[in-house]
């Protein structure tokens, strides 16, 4: 799985992507997200206020049930600013 | 169409090539999204615009169909900057191009609208109290709201 | 700005003039009228505008004034043409410049709506079946209508 | 006074300026539409439907009441069709 950071969520986490295998546990973007924050205090901290945190799953926003599997693209970013 | 691009764009040649020999366009709307000096009380120095290369151009694309669905559109045009850029400086292009006025005024509002608060990019501030990711605005969404069906 | 001219404009040179070293605008929407190629059934060779010097520039001034008293502007300008035009040719141009897009949009829209009901220009069109003065549609007139106070 | 002829009322006239001294009678627009229609079967024709006919006196829209004066231009046309 791939999974990519945006804008000031890649400053936090220190990367912009990682190449990822996440346990059997991990069937959904809620339990991903959970995963992901024991990954370091920079993932915990990129991640404390979920409000504020959108997810793609291969390129389509996607809400915190939708499943990810293991050939995903996963990308973590704040709130849209463009235009 | 669409377009991604770090380069700047010409307002009057793209218009110009959308509405060529398109002679049942009666009128085009244009908006041209530029980068202001100043962000509450920070003076900008320049902005940096980060994007997400590929799920853009899908989501632009989207947003364009969506647009060519709900008004009887001859034309559309967005073109997004992404890279550096200063005060002054074209960030969004979108046109829009209909028989009648009204159709291109309100696709034209609505695509920058929905463009705002669905496309995949983040402004990086260069002010002079640091380098600061802008904030998504409420009053966006808010202007986004309003093209939700009931 | 008002301007009334025989001669065509330049959509991108125009909105570079009037946005040039003006960092406060955010947003600049643009409205381009077409001469179409048909009027409902009719093919249309060419139009020949006429109007009343003098009254037209006083007109258009006082509809620009009236936009600048209602939304915050930060330019303007309107550009209309006169005199013999084909199909696909530039008729009129209006840009409005704002720290905020809302207010563009609104204004834009007005200035064209208005504009369409008080500016004395009148379309000679050269259609299949002779030369034909085009009649003023009920629709503009409702069009400029959502624009008065209530 | 000096009396201004558009579009197609210019036409049904035949002529797009007329240099005009109306008698006492004329007091304002209404008076004075009335007596341009005994000017000619063109005049007449013109200004049979007077729905469809615009006055602006010194370059500014009036109502019917609006009083003429010798200086003044007035302009006669029908429903403008810019933009």
């Amino acid at each position: 799985m791939k999974v990519l950071w945006f804008a000031w969520l890649r400053t936090r986490v220190g990367t912009a992507e990682e190449t990822l295998t996440p346990p059997a546990e991990v069937r959904d973007v809620r339990t991903l997200l959970d995963w992901l924050k024991q990954r370091s205090p920079g993932h915990a901290e990129a991640l404390k206020n979920l409000s504020v945190v959108r997810v793609a799953v291969n390129q389509t926003y996607v809400q915190p049930d939708h499943p990810v599997a293991a050939g995903d693209e996963v990308a973590i970013f704040p709130p849209v600013t463009g235009g | 169409m669409i377009r991604v691009q770090r380069e700047d764009f010409d307002v009057g040649a793209e218009l110009k090539a959308l509405t060529a020999g398109r002679h049942e366009i009666g009128g085009a709307v244009t908006f041209v999204g530029l980068v202001r000096d100043m962000a509450g009380d920070s003076k900008i120095g320049a902005m940096t615009l980060e994007h997400y290369p590929g799920m853009t151009e899908k989501q632009l694309a989207e947003i364009e169909a969506e647009a060519k669905k709900r008004w009887p559109l001859s034309a559309s045009l967005i073109v997004h900057r992404y890279g550096r850029l200063e005060p002054g400086e074209q960030i969004v292009l979108v046109i829009t191009a209909s028989a009648h006025r009204e159709a291109a005024f309100e696709a034209c509002h609505f695509l920058i609208d929905w463009l705002k608060t669905k496309a995949p990019f983040w402004k990086l501030e260069d002010t002079d109290q640091g380098a600061q990711w802008v904030a998504a605005e409420a009053r966006d969404d808010k202007a986004a709201e309003r093209w939700t069906k009931p």
